[in-house]
């Protein structure tokens, strides 16, 4: 094992990680639920459920199906709003930050007023957090469910309200379309990093019943069946801007992993593979620092973007 | 929340044998988890062979045996994951995800109980009544299935010191044809059970649910969910509450009070 | 088995198809390759590969890879040629007309004036041919590499210029980008039908070599993995416009197939799976049948976006 | 193009075993093909069990027996697919896709031939042994291999009337130590072969095609690629061939003249 021999630490936008190793919102709940399976704080960085101002229900059962090497859901950004989250959680995630794992809170909403007072509630409730990641593909309910991040314009509005109430770094989780246009506008608006891909979003029916499978038409598709479609998405994304980027999408093994970080991403986030893989983050840490090593690089950062094309 | 934390344990298969049209036995070499799971909780297993099919299969068991050190989980094939787990064999090594849920709660001066069970739902519901007699409980059951060749758990009830089990099936091969709420509210009728706990298809527990409520019983319900992880991560297991509210199946369940649940 | 009882006909913008199912372009060579496992002519169509109007080389190996649930490819449009491909197939494609299955003739092109040559070239050989689909998911040469149908500016642009030069049925073969405004767009320029989605742009490394897996540094995913994006997508542009869809990502089975006529499809196209399945398209056709009598319908169209939401 | 339509074929396995270090030896039941399937061509294997891994496995095989309704395939496990092939067992049906490509040609008037082979490159050799022997043609071989636990075809090829088997290995644990062109070598020295067949890595084909075009012989190889469908459907199997252009491996090939190669 080289570990020892590697630099392994990155920097996000700011946020400091000692390794690249990071999860994705709603795949990680609070960090918490993953003690019974290792030891959290041996990630550079979780990012917590997405959090608005005040809870929100989330969508009607069923909330998930299965799909060819991967899954679809419509959980619809459930969650105990951001004092709910610090009131059951906000100990133990100010107390990951005490043992050098960084935490990203994601911000979530529906329009620019609801991203505008969640990540408000951040700055007031999470002094302890330290970085912000904004969800930007939630359906824009004041347009008709369209994506908030669904073209360069929209996700330029909602970055520009969000930055300057964002003390600290900020990430922006794009949706999965018009990667390099979207990427250079949250740039150009001040974004610190982005994060992608989020789910693609999908559609599967029952063709007895001739219904969807989930409670809502579509859902997101996530888990290795799209993962060669994210890493794509990175690679345009890296290229596209100078800001750093936070690879995710089916990341479920160290060579996934090691992909991400060739392509272009900085960090790289562990989602669906938490769900039925508990430990796959931690041996994530593991298989990047064997692989670096036997890279024969001094530092992971060599690494980022190294494929040859 | 679950008082133990959740883990990921290293299984053997001990056996795996049919003990009915379309069930299985599985009996899982699992020391640790034997030793802390309790009845009404859940473990998700990892079943290889098929990586299209990437996520766990969430399954109730009826004995955990901390002095053997093994797990036994009665089971219905009906997909792709519970198809590869019938083909396991003794000796083979997998990894299950447990304890996962809550425990049934024995409720405070409970000293008469029914249990009724709908198709694969027995399995809890064996585990339940192991918890009932370890504890002094006097029980009667019900127990339905499709047809005789679907029906499991009656020697177990039986053995595990069940006053009256009550057999019903669909199509009268075995016991008296028709519903359990049928062979229910005859035993209801003579008033003496403190509660009611139940585990099968919902439509089935509705009916178990109204039913103990006409009689002003106490009725705790076993709900099942598609679900990602089992463990509190996915929020995929929602069930909604009488109240308008979601609650989760694995982190607040899979036990809820029929009185909480939206029926 | 209630298919007498089911009229199959469905009328793909004029393309008058004797049951739903098609094959697509690039994944069933010129039809005569599947003659030996089964009558290719119970289908309701073919699609020939996409044909230039001069023989292109194509890209250099390796051109595939797997990846979960699906595979990549960068075959890079290589083909005969149209003058080629009627010299070796243009008999058995002519006798295929006959045989009562119709023939889509597909065109390639890398800018409006290769498409403009390929279509006339078609024109001028192919005489026996239903229906011609235009390709727009090509790298654009004059704009750097960027999908000719890749805005709906750019697909109005090539759809304009080739419309008035084809005197049979135009269908016009989507990249699965901005659909509802690329769907219009070609509507709006004098599209007969849409036939979606293309493959999904995928980039896999060999993390040991740093190198793609692919000749290019990108490639098509298709397969299972992109099915449920795939019925999204159908679902998305069936909403858009009034012109029929062919539906297509991931068909292998005649559920996959009854999926996308649910979504708003009008006919369903079989393609990876005609790779390692090959009699799929053939179970298909009677599958589907099957599938119609079940659901207690006089005719497949019935069918057509009958999906409740 | 293949003379005969490539199909699909139900067959069963009737043996799989191993003969070397990560070498398996299945034998497939599959009359209707083996009556028709000639040497140098090839089979695509559906191998069920991991949906996740959609494409066939394309193989070449070492005797197709008409007789016996059967088709032996020596194969290398090194992939998924041919893991869960090295896991079938005598009885499991399965389909196979073929004939594939194209035959060995036998050149008008060859009266000696060479044949060279590497590593699993040996199995579609055997067969061109086989056809050799069947036409009165006389033959010596090379083979080689990594070590002699991956070795495999020598008695075969010496029960096929082969004059001299010379082998090579990698680690000289059989044969002398080296490579396959250096045993070549000193074959072609007395000049007496009218063509040579090989298989094997791309490299040590390109150094027996350099040797070959140097003594002024034929040389016949037998390519291999990745590939989707092995009926030309896909066009993902190109070769490049020394004019600059691609030639499909699946439909053009498998077997090239050394020539018309790129190397």
């Amino acid at each position: 094992m080289g570990e020892k021999n590697v630099s392994m630490a990155v920097d996000l936008g700011g946020v400091r990680m000692k390794n690249p190793v990071n999860t994705a919102s709603g795949t990680f709940g609070f960090g918490k639920q993953f003690e019974g399976f290792f030891d959290v704080a041996r990630l550079g960085a979780i990012t917590t459920k997405g959090c608005s101002a005040v809870p929100w229900a989330g969508n009607p059962a069923p909330r998930m199906c299965e799909v060819p090497s991967g899954m679809m859901n419509t959980v619809g950004l459930a969650n105990p709003g951001v004092a709910g989250m610090v009131e059951q959680f906000g100990d133990y995630l100010a107390g990951l930050e005490d043992r050098d794992c960084r935490v990203i809170v994601q911000a979530a909403g529906h329009s620019v007023e609801e991203y505008v007072a969640a990540v408000e509630k951040i700055e007031e409730l999470c002094p302890w957090a330290s970085g912000v990641e904004m969800n930007i593909s939630c359906p824009n309910i004041a347009r008709g469910g369209a994506l908030v991040g669904g073209t360069p314009e929209s996700a330029a509005e909602v970055v520009r309200a969000v930055r300057p109430r964002v003390h600290r770094p900020l990430l922006v989780k794009m949706a999965p379309v018009r990667v390099p246009e979207i990427a250079r506008a949250c740039e150009a608006e001040g974004a610190d990093a982005l994060s992608l891909i989020n789910t693609i979003n999908g559609m599967s029916i029952d063709v007895r019943t001739r219904r969807s499978r989930l409670s809502k038409p579509t859902g997101g598709v996530s888990g290795p069946a799209i993962h060669a479609i994210a890493v794509r998405m990175v690679w345009e994304a890296a290229n596209a801007v100078k800001i750093p980027v936070n690879g995710m999408g089916g990341v479920a093994s160290w060579q996934d992993a090691a992909e991400m970080i060739l392509a272009g991403a900085t960090s790289v986030t562990v989602g669906t593979a938490n769900f039925y893989d508990p430990t796959c983050a931690s041996r994530v840490v593991d298989g990047l620092a064997a692989w670096a090593a036997e890279q024969g690089v001094a530092d992971i950062n060599e690494l980022i973007g190294a494929v040859e094309c | 929340m679950t008082a133990v934390a959740t883990g990921l344990h290293d299984v053997v298969v001990a056996s795996n044998e049919p003990v009915g049209d379309g069930l299985m036995r599985v009996v899982l070499s699992a020391p640790t988890l034997a030793a802390k799971i309790a009845a009404g909780q859940f473990v998700d297993v990892e079943v290889p062979g098929d990586a299209s099919e990437i996520l766990r299969v969430p399954l109730s068991f009826s004995h955990a045996d901390p002095d053997a050190g093994t797990i036994e989980i009665v089971y219905a094939v009906v997909g792709g994951g519970t198809s590869r787990l019938a083909a396991m064999a003794p000796g083979d090594a997998t990894t299950i995800v447990g304890p996962c849920g809550n425990p049934w709660p024995l409720p405070e001066g409970a000293s008469r109980a029914c249990l009724v069970a709908g198709g694969v739902g027995v399995t809890p519901v064996v585990a339940c009544a192991r918890m009932l007699s370890a504890s002094g409980v006097a029980f009667d059951a019900v127990v339905g299935a499709q047809t005789s060749e679907r029906l499991w758990g009656v020697e177990e009830l039986d053995a595990l010191g069940a006053g009256r089990v009550e057999v019903t099936t669909d199509d009268g091969t075995a016991g008296r044809r028709g519903f359990t709420t049928d062979a229910l509210a005859e035993l209801l009728a003579d008033g003496s059970y403190d509660v009611v706990f139940t585990c099968g298809p919902e439509v089935m527990m509705a009916g178990v649910a109204r039913l103990c409520r006409e009689s002003g019983v106490r009725c705790l319900v076993s709900m099942e969910r598609m679900m990602c992880c089992g463990f509190g991560a996915c929020g995929t297991c929602n069930v909604a509450m009488a109240d308008g509210s979601y609650k989760s199946c694995c982190k607040d369940g899979p036990v809820f009070d029929a009185e909480e649940v939206a029926w």
